[in-house]
């Protein structure tokens, strides 16, 4: 990697911007991003769980599980931000460049972030939907729920997916 | 004598006697008529009262099929069409006639329905949702209206029919109860004044032969004082003849 | 909300507290052991007690013997349009606005009710009970004091919801001499296809139900339409002008409908269309008597698919027609019960599971 | 009589239902003056209105049947009872929920009494 001669070029944009940088918004994307997923799970399994309860008031506390479910999500956010900040550590240019272990830390971090963040977004998007579904099919038929909890399962593993690549990647990130 | 009863009050002649008589004759007559007339009517009465009980079953079962024809119509074409119906109500098209028939001399009404040429509003209605039923729930209230209409002639008549009964009734019973025995009465009074009459004339005239006899007697007896005995024979024998003739004329043996 | 499949994450934000509330009303719907029950009764009172374990009990509770039909289903559709009205009212557009649509129905019977009316001279209270409750808009009243029908047309134009439907195909001159019956299905004509583009609009599930529901229920009224016009005053070319254009049936459909002088020619007609070949197979030739109830059959089989699918309107649209028929399942049931009926009380039915 | 020449109606009192499906067979008739010759009784309407509306009925020259749900008739019975006169003929008519029920009836009450005083004629009858 080497100087460009416009300073406005994508190149120097990514070898001179600092690899804590990346890693900061990385594990922003990781937190917010997942939260974001959460809450918007969250947001369409409440609504239908809140209208359905209302003629049905024993599903309330079964279908809890979608919304924790949901909220588990963004713990994984949570988790995987805590373990990217613990990478966290402030290097320094040599020659005017950053080295390229850090770089390389930089941009693990900060892709650990993008994983986790929208594997955890959708994730939670994909809960939220079954969730909402299993609100309302619980409260037709009480039989239908443990079989939607399934596939809600299978839908919240996604997101564990994200996390445990965003760990994997992150695991290299050493900062010298 | 025949005093017991109610009679007319009449100079007892014989003119009167033929024009009671008479009067009698009509009152029998009239009783043998009216008598027939109110055997017709109760006959007619009868047949009227069978088919009004008949009807009055069929319509139970006819305003059941129709109720129900409306249930149909209103599970077709919703709950609302009886606004409609009741909104597309202006004059009717079907109407009731009267006409009169003529049992015995008895006015009987009848009804008849018909049917008025019109636009019926009702055609349409329904026209995208039940149609069909109603048409049919209509067809079941025409037939309805129908016998309702025939029941309530058969009512009419059966009530005037009633009355016309109840009248002619009344009149044979009085004709019979009233009317003849006075009559009879009347005539037996009559008949026994007449006799009585009769009676008073036969005395006189034979009060005022007895008369005649004395006054013969003492004509005979002054004959004889003057003609002398000579006479007394014949005297007897003329007065023979004379009673013989006076038994020709009535019946004497009878009265005395 | 336009791309197909993802309002599933956009339809709650607005409509999935109401979308659960509609799923629970439908769940609230008799049930086939409620129907048994209601088959047993003896009388009306006992028909009262039977629906006082449903959602209806709380309507009827307090009507005193003795009960007649009308008053339950009067009760009924109580029920209803509370449970409408409660939707309305948390709706936020646009499924403020479908709701509407699905009341359009019954507010053009209420304003032809009240055209009629104000054309014979009736009462304005009068009149206003008499109207649909789901029909019903703020400004009805002020329809009824029109004193000639120019007025009561500029009224119609400035105050109801259906004004546009009113500019596009009725003249004020045709308030006065056009038949109620005609104007009627003229604006109802108006109003499916203008609830069908809406719905088109609205895109996604939504309109790939509804489209499919309005479209049954425009072929039904072509088809009712020929069915009943034939040996009236109707002519081949007003017959025509009644019928929606968009279904199944549209365009050839109508070309055949249009010509048809008898109930043999429909069934013929109809062959060529499986939906309603299979309606009409299930009669006997010549026979017409349960092809209304052949058609809500069928209406009550697609009203409830829709239910399979979540994240659209037509399940707001299904639940008022679902709720229909069951109301008119217990005038069925509650009439036959009334005239002594009860061999009849299955030809009535639809059962709705 | 001149009445034969014009039709006459025929009227109604009973329940909705009833007069809808007799309205629709087309007996309903509104006057110039928007009098009808129907009334439809519901929970509302008062004895009086209904007795009113009897005697109306009864006394119109260009009504030749009044139909009277017998339900309603028992209401006003003492009014029906005493209506003597043959036209307008009154005819009581069974409404949907109360089947029809001969013993109630004004003139079939009248067809007993007779024959309850006939015994001959009773039992030919």
């Amino acid at each position: 990697m080497g100087y460009s001669p416009d300073p406005g070029s994508w190149r120097n944009a990514l070898t001179y911007i600092s690899p804590y940088a990346f890693s900061a918004v990385g594990i922003g994307i990781a937190i917010g991003i997942s939260v974001l997923g959460a809450s918007w799970g969250i947001f369409i399994t409440g609504s239908s769980l809140v209208g359905a309860a209302i003629k049905v008031p024993r599903i309330t506390s079964k279908n809890l599980i979608s919304v924790i479910f949901c909220e588990a999500v963004a713990i994984y956010g949570v988790i995987v931000a805590i373990i990217l900040q613990t990478k966290l550590e402030s290097v320094r240019m040599v020659d005017d460049r950053w080295t390229p272990d850090a770089l390389r830390a930089g941009y693990s971090i900060f892709a650990s972030g993008l994983i986790v963040g929208f594997a955890n977004l959708v994730c939670g998007l994909c809960v939220g939907i079954i969730g909402s579904s299993c609100a309302l099919s619980d409260a037709q038929n009480s039989t239908l729920f443990v079989k939607i909890l399934v596939i809600e399962i299978f839908g919240s593993a996604l997101g564990l997916f994200g996390v445990i690549v965003g760990i994997i990647m992150s695991s290299q990130a050493i900062f010298v | 004598m025949s005093g017991g009863g109610a009679r007319l009050v009449v100079v007892p002649t014989v003119t009167v006697l033929a024009v009671i008589k008479a009067r009698l004759i009509g009152a029998t007559k009239g009783h043998q008529l009216l008598k027939k007339k109110s055997d017709a009517l109760t006959m007619q009465f009868r047949q009227i009262l069978k088919r009004i009980v008949e009807t009055k079953e069929m319509m139970g079962e006819t305003m059941k099929q129709a109720a129900f024809a409306l249930t149909e119509a209103k599970y077709a074409a919703g709950d609302n069409i009886k606004h409609t119906v009741f909104e597309n109500v202006s004059s009717a098209t079907i109407k009731v006639r009267s006409k009169q028939d003529n049992v015995a001399g008895v006015k009987l009404p009848k009804f008849q329905h018909y049917t008025e040429a019109g636009e019926t509003k009702n055609a349409l209605t329904g026209l995208a949702r039940g149609g069909q039923q109603i048409q049919l729930c209509k067809s079941a209230y025409v037939k309805a209206v129908e016998l309702l209409v025939e029941l309530a002639s058969l009512q009419t008549s059966f009530l005037t029919l009633d009355e016309a009964i109840k009248t002619t009734n009344r009149r044979v019973n009085a004709l019979e109860n009233v009317v003849k025995p006075k009559l009879e009465n009347t005539i037996s009074y009559i008949k026994g004044e007449l006799d009585e009459l009769e009676r008073e004339e036969f005395f006189r005239l034979k009060k005022v032969q007895a008369n005649k006899k004395k006054v013969a007697d003492r004509e005979l007896k002054e004959k004889l004082d003057a003609a002398g005995r000579v006479a007394d024979k014949l005297a007897a024998r003329a007065e023979e003849v004379v009673s013989m003739l006076t038994a020709n004329g009535k019946d004497e043996d009878v009265i005395f | 909300m336009s791309m197909y499949g993802f309002e599933a994450m956009s339809f709650n934000i607005k409509d999935g507290f109401l979308e659960a509330i509609v799923r629970g009303y439908k769940a609230g719907l008799l049930s086939a052991i409620d129907y048994n029950n209601l088959c047993q009764c003896e009388t009306l009172d006992d028909i009262k007690l039977q629906l006082s374990g449903t959602d209806y009990g709380n309507f009827l509770a307090n009507e005193p013997s003795p009960l007649h039909t009308a008053t339950i289903v009067e009760k009924c559709t109580q029920s209803l349009v509370s449970e409408f009205s409660y939707m309305r009212t948390q709706a936020s557009e646009p499924l403020a606005t479908f709701l509407d649509y699905v009341t359009y129905g019954h507010m053009i019977d209420n304003i032809v009710l009240i055209v009629s009316g104000t054309l014979h001279e009736r009462d304005v209270q009068e009149l206003l009970d008499k109207c649909h409750p789901l029909g019903m808009f703020d400004s009805i009243a002020t329809l009824a004091v029109a004193s000639n029908m120019r007025e009561l047309y500029r009224l119609v134009l400035v105050d109801t919801p259906l004004a546009p439907y009113f500019a596009e195909c009725v003249t004020s001159e045709d308030l006065d001499d056009m038949n109620i019956e005609i104007m009627r299905n003229t604006l109802y004509k108006a109003y499916l296809e203008d609830f069908y583009n809406f719905c088109k609009k609205l895109g996604g599930a939504t309109a790939t139900i509804m489209c499919d529901l309005l479209a049954y229920e425009a072929d039904r009224r072509a088809i009712n339409i020929t069915i009943n016009s034939i040996g009236t005053e109707l002519t081949r070319d007003d017959r025509r002008k009644l019928f929606s254009h968009f279904g199944l049936l549209y365009p050839y459909g109508h070309e055949e409908l249009a010509v048809c002088e008898d109930f043999d020619q429909v069934r013929a007609a109809m062959e060529k269309y499986p939906p309603y070949q299979s309606i009409f197979s299930k009669l006997q030739f010549g026979e017409s008597q349960i092809l209304d109830k052949a058609f809500y059959e069928a209406e009550v089989k697609a009203c409830v698919l829709g239910y399979e699918q979540q994240f659209h309107y037509a399940v707001f649209f299904a639940y008022v027609r679902l709720k229909e028929q069951e109301i008119r399942n217990i005038m069925w049931i509650s009439e036959c019960v009334a005239q002594n009926q009860k061999a009849r009380i299955h030809d009535g039915i639809v059962f709705i599971f | 009589m001149a009445m034969s020449q014009e039709g006459k109606l025929v009227a109604m009192i009973a329940d909705e239902d009833t007069i809808t499906g007799f309205l629709l067979a087309g007996v309903g008739n509104v006057d110039l003056r928007r009098k009808t010759n129907y009334l439809v009784v519901d929970s509302k309407t008062t004895t009086k209105q209904i007795e009113d509306t009897f005697k109306d009925f009864t006394s119109r020259d260009d009504i030749a049947v009044v139909l009277i749900s017998q339900y309603i008739a028992n209401m006003i019975r003492y009014v029906v009872d005493n209506y003597r006169n043959t036209i307008p003929a009154i005819l009581e008519i069974p409404s949907k929920d109360h089947p029809y029920d001969p013993n109630q009836d004004s003139i079939l009450s009248r067809v007993k009494h007779m024959f309850s005083s006939d015994p001959a004629s009773a039992s030919r009858g």
